[in-house]
């Protein structure tokens, strides 16, 4: 059975390597500043005992203040996951950056979000609309596209 | 294409293939030859029963298509719905069958015919005189499962085929 | 009759030409000329009809059998349905390449049949270079096929027609050889003589020839496994992406036509063409070559197709040394019994062959085909 | 003198013979060498993670038969069991049985498929591919025998399925168990040892280990690189932890792997059909649930082990009776990720092999 990680264990970690990187942590999930969100995943990525080495999904869902993006980590080593979240405020223009560079399964995944979503990965090598045509108006999965 | 088995691989392919040719095909012909299709099949058509409808409009909130269009007045006399207009429109609905499952009061069956093509759109829509159960428009047994012993038994290939392999 | 008298003496003479044919030469050449347009177009219909359904039961279906009884009449249909069809030309098209490419593919595979002998004597022209003359004609509708390609101005077709070039050119060597060491047991290049030697059928003394020419002659006419020049899978259609209506229907017969070709040649050069015991000759030779493109239709059914730095190696470094070290066995074997090859040849020819594949199979590697980018 | 050449630029797809569906990969190429490849999108996109936003819980099931649309059971189950475990819902043990039963046989048929569509695109000539029809026909005859559908199965609901099985069910799938076996052999006889096949398929197109994990990739497609993954050993959701099953691996992570992989695969899914046809209890098929589930306010994150690889359903609940957010991972579309590394410089024919032993389904990448 995978074993869940609890975001407040890790937050520990964290907080001794990246202090005030983190928002908020619970049983369930971290959510981490999205100016360090690259260098958090990586030692999530690359710590021992971690090793957060498989990335599951990224998704985006929109809470209308802020749009939440969550990272859902795993280890095929341990066999255990965690959920990572970060938040970016900015309805207009937002932007995360990418974790293309840690983790290539984002590549898709990110452009998806950026294409349904409207959220910019800076640092993605490839950032267009993955689905919908270029020209295309407005970003459908938000909440107030009609 | 290393021949490092010397072709036997391809030959072993050959063995199969030829046997093939002495067997009887699967396949069956369809206009002519009509397998029973499954008891619980979700055909093409809704089908509705107008005496045991109250018009309560269970089916229409739950179609996830909105295929389904119900109007109702009340009857004041006998305190109860009556239903105006009920209409589908099988262009839209995808023959999920969340509609029968929904009804509370055992109102409303999927057709058994699955050959419903029509020439023009708005031949689709099925009215309600369109819905009744007539013997050309026999109730499938999803969800009721009383009807489905009725029905013919579905032909299955696992058994139709009996070579020996 | 100085005309006949000059074609019959001038350099290319026609040996065969029946002294008591009624008229002379010229009633020759029409009726034979005819019998080998009617001949080619019927067996063609044979052959769709035998692929179709023949493959269908192999795999476990039925082919064809609406369009009169047993679905025979389905190449009829289909041709019918082709030629009412739109001819689309490309709008980029080399429109007189695009046009002349069916023509140009198709005259070369009708004109092999002037040399193939339905029975005793009875063939267009028995040259006494028709070896020569099959293998020159043979590789001229490949001319067809890269016009195709080329005019199409499309970029599945140009792949599929170099591919066809290539493959070509690669298969003419050890299709050659292999027919060198049947020319050597029968002393003769004309097809005629050729059979009338085969008191043995070539196949049973020439059985790794005879496989060498049914895999380079599958080669040649795009017959799976080596059918790369019109891989569904990969590039379309290859060569005839982009034809329609009746050009598409010209190609379609010329894939045939030559399967029926080779099927042919190998039937008259390996199997002893029309010679076989009770029945008519013309229906033996038309039995064996149904034979043979059935075997052709088998592998297609069961085969993947190789790719295409597979087949040119597979040409190259098995097929061609392969052919070679036939040629020089059956030249020494000539040597020592110069008039005919005894039976006791047989089971030896046929453990030679077995002995060679085993061998060469070890020494047979494919390069991985990757290039670093 | 070297020839002066110069790349070009060939569209495969979407329309074309072995792209799976409306899938389009443009190519640039030399000659016959592929430089470089760079998938394209969207042919199908329906945006079904809105649609789901407008329906409710249980009105979504429908809509995720389309997703992979040949396998629609799989993708019904990972939707049930993220509903199930946003709303706290307990499943009833014949329930979860009859679940796996399908879920399984949904396996054997979307592998059946994707294998012959892999030898169909090596070339071998419909061959393959009709013989797995035939029998991927049995399986889809005993789904239309419960569900009333061949393709769109719409069978599992929130908190069980959506009827008991028929009497004649578990004869027919007794019937097919014991044949299977045969079939698989058959197809092993066919192409298996098949040197054409091994020189079209060994060696081509190998994702190492570390790139398959980098990737994100799943399924099949990972197990074949090497690693032992499978999430119903993993993290078994469902009850696949009272199942005994191996978990088949490649070594070096090519087509032929790949290939392997699912033909072995089908073996374990028939064993543990043996099993759960042997342990299936009897009792109730649906738990009470209320026709329009209310989850409490949350999010869930499901994964199951679909026929493509990791399908997963992120759900977001707002505590009304539609979804707030409903993100789908899609295996087909990460698996597409390492498309790119594992084809260029390979040639174009060598290419659709890859592609196809990726085995995607459009409906499932595009949504």
């Amino acid at each position: 059975m995978t074993r869940t990680l609890s975001g407040k264990d890790i937050a520990g970690q964290l907080e001794e390597k990246f202090p005030g990187s983190i928002v908020e942590s619970n049983q369930a999930h971290l959510i981490v500043k999205s100016e360090v969100l690259p260098d958090t995943l990586r030692f999530l990525k690359e710590t021992a005992g971690l090793d957060f080495n498989y990335l599951n999904h990224i998704t985006a869902v929109d809470y209308y203040q802020y749009f939440e993006v969550v990272y859902q980590l795993s280890s095929l080593e341990h066999n255990h996951t965690t959920v990572v979240k970060a938040r970016c405020y900015d309805r207009e223009n937002p932007s995360l950056p990418s974790v293309i560079g840690i983790w290539q399964g984002a590549d898709f995944q990110e452009r998806e979000i950026y294409d349904l979503m409207g959220i910019n990965f800076t640092g993605h090598p490839n950032m267009k609309r993955i689905f919908l045509w270029e020209d295309f108006q407005g970003h459908p999965l938000r909440k107030d596209y009609l | 294409m290393k021949f490092e088995r010397y072709g036997i691989g391809i030959a072993k392919g050959m063995t199969v293939t030829i046997k093939h040719l002495f067997r009887p095909s699967t396949v069956s012909q369809y206009p002519e030859q009509r397998l029973n299709t499954s008891r619980r099949i979700r055909g093409n058509e809704l089908i509705w029963s107008e005496e045991k409808c109250t018009g309560c409009g269970t089916c229409a909130k739950t179609c996830p298509q909105g295929a389904i269009e119900i109007v109702t007045s009340t009857n004041l006399v006998e305190n109860k719905y009556r239903v105006e207009k009920y209409e589908v429109d099988t262009g839209y609905c995808i023959q999920c069958a969340l509609c029968v499952e929904a009804c509370p009061f055992q109102a409303l069956f999927l057709s058994y015919q699955y050959e419903c093509a029509t020439y023009r759109r708005d031949e689709l829509i099925q009215g309600k005189e369109a819905m009744l159960e007539t013997p050309e428009r026999p109730v499938s047994g999803y969800f009721y499962p009383e009807r489905a012993a009725k029905l013919p038994k579905q032909t299955l290939l696992i058994e139709k085929v009996v070579e020996k392999r | 009759m100085a005309i006949i008298d000059f074609v019959i003496n001038s350099r290319v003479p026609m040996q065969a030409l029946p002294p008591d044919w009624p008229g002379g030469f010229w009633w020759h050449w029409l009726f034979f000329t005819v019998v080998i347009i009617g001949f080619v177009l019927t067996m063609v219909m044979g052959f769709i009809y035998i692929e179709r359904r023949g493959m269908g039961y192999m795999q476990s279906r039925l082919g064809p059998n609406r369009t009169g009884p047993f679905g025979l009449l389905q190449p009829v249909a289909d041709a019918l349905k082709v030629l009412l069809k739109e001819n689309i030309v490309p709008t980029t098209a080399d429109k007189l390449v695009h046009w002349l490419a069916p023509i140009v593919a198709f005259a070369p595979a009708l004109m092999i049949f002037a040399v193939i002998p339905f029975q005793d004597k009875a063939l267009l022209a028995d040259l006494n270079i028709g070896i020569l003359y099959i293998v020159a004609i043979s590789s001229v509708s490949t001319v067809g096929v890269f016009m195709a390609g080329w005019g199409s101005s499309s970029k599945y077709s140009l792949l599929g027609a170099m591919r066809n070039v290539a493959a070509v050119v690669s298969y003419e060597i050890p299709l050659v050889l292999a027919v060198v060491g049947v020319v050597m047991i029968a002393g003769s290049m004309s097809l005629n003589q050729i059979v009338l030697a085969q008191n043995i059928p070539f196949i049973l003394l020439q059985p790794l020839g005879c496989l060498l020419f049914f895999v380079a002659g599958c080669a040649e006419i795009n017959r799976s496994p080596f059918d790369l020049m019109e891989a569904d899978s990969e590039i379309v259609a290859g060569f005839h992406t982009e034809y329609s209506g009746m050009k598409f229907a010209m190609f379609y017969l010329v894939e045939y036509a030559e399967a029926l070709a080779i099927s042919a040649i190998i039937t008259t050069l390996f199997l002893g063409g029309w010679r076989g015991p009770l029945l008519p000759p013309i229906l033996w030779f038309v039995l064996k070559v149904v034979i043979v493109f059935f075997v052709m239709v088998w592998t297609r059914t069961t085969l993947p197709r190789v790719r295409i730095d597979q087949l040119m190696a597979l040409a190259w470094k098995f097929l061609l040394p392969l052919a070679l070290i036939n040629l020089v066995i059956t030249a020494i074997q000539v040597l020592i019994w110069p008039t005919a090859l005894p039976w006791i040849l047989v089971p030896v020819n046929f453990a030679i062959m077995v002995v060679l594949i085993l061998i060469w199979s070890k020494f047979f590697k494919l390069g991985l085909g990757r290039i670093e980018v | 003198m070297a020839l002066k050449t110069e790349p070009f630029v060939l569209n495969i797809g979407p329309v074309h013979p072995s792209t799976h569906g409306v899938f389009r990969m443009r190519a640039t190429m030399d000659g016959e060498v592929v430089l470089d490849i760079e998938p394209v999108f969207g042919y199908l996109h329906r945006g079904i993670e809105k649609l789901a936003e407008q329906r409710t819980y249980g009105g979504f099931i429908p809509l995720t038969d389309r997703l992979d649309y040949i396998a629609s059971m799989s993708n019904n189950f990972a939707y049930v069991t993220a509903v199930e475990k946003l709303a706290g819902i307990k499943v009833p043990e014949r329930a979860e049985y009859l679940r796996v039963i399908m879920a399984e046989l949904q396996r054997i048929a979307a592998f059946l498929i994707a294998v012959g569509a892999f030898l169909n695109d090596c070339g071998a000539f419909f061959t393959p591919f009709i013989y797995m029809f035939r029998e991927r026909e049995k399986i889809v005859d005993l789904f239309e025998m419960v569900s009333g559908q061949r393709l769109t199965y719409n069978y599992m609901r929130v908190g069980g399925v959506s009827q008991d099985i028929p009497d004649e069910f578990l004869p027919a799938l007794r019937k097919f168990l014991d044949k299977m076996p045969g079939y698989i052999d058959e197809y092993d006889r066919l192409l298996m040892q098949n040197e054409i096949l091994l020189a079209r398929s060994k060696g081509i197109g190998i994702l190492t280990r570390e790139k398959a994990i980098n990737c994100s990739i799943s399924g099949p497609v990972l197990r074949a690189s090497g690693v032992e993954w499978d999430i119903r050993k993993a993290d078994p959701y469902s009850i696949y932890d009272r199942f005994e099953f191996d978990i088949p691996t490649g070594t070096v992570g090519d087509c032929y792997d790949r290939y392997r992989v699912r033909i072995a695969e089908m073996r374990q899914s028939l064993r543990i059909l043996e099993q759960a046809v042997a342990q299936l209890p009897s009792g109730p098929i649906r738990s009470d649930v209320p026709h329009l589930v209310r989850p409490p306010v949350g999010e869930a994150y499901t994964h199951i082990e679909a026929p493509k690889g990791e399908l997963g359903f992120y759900l977001v609940s707002d505590n009304s009776i539609a979804p707030y957010r409903c993100h789908i991972r899609p295996p087909s579309l990460i698996n597409l990720t390492a498309l790119r590394e594992m084809v260029r410089g390979w040639k174009i024919a060598d290419a659709i092999v890859i592609f196809g032993s990726i085995d995607i389904t459009v409906g499932e990448i595009d949504r």
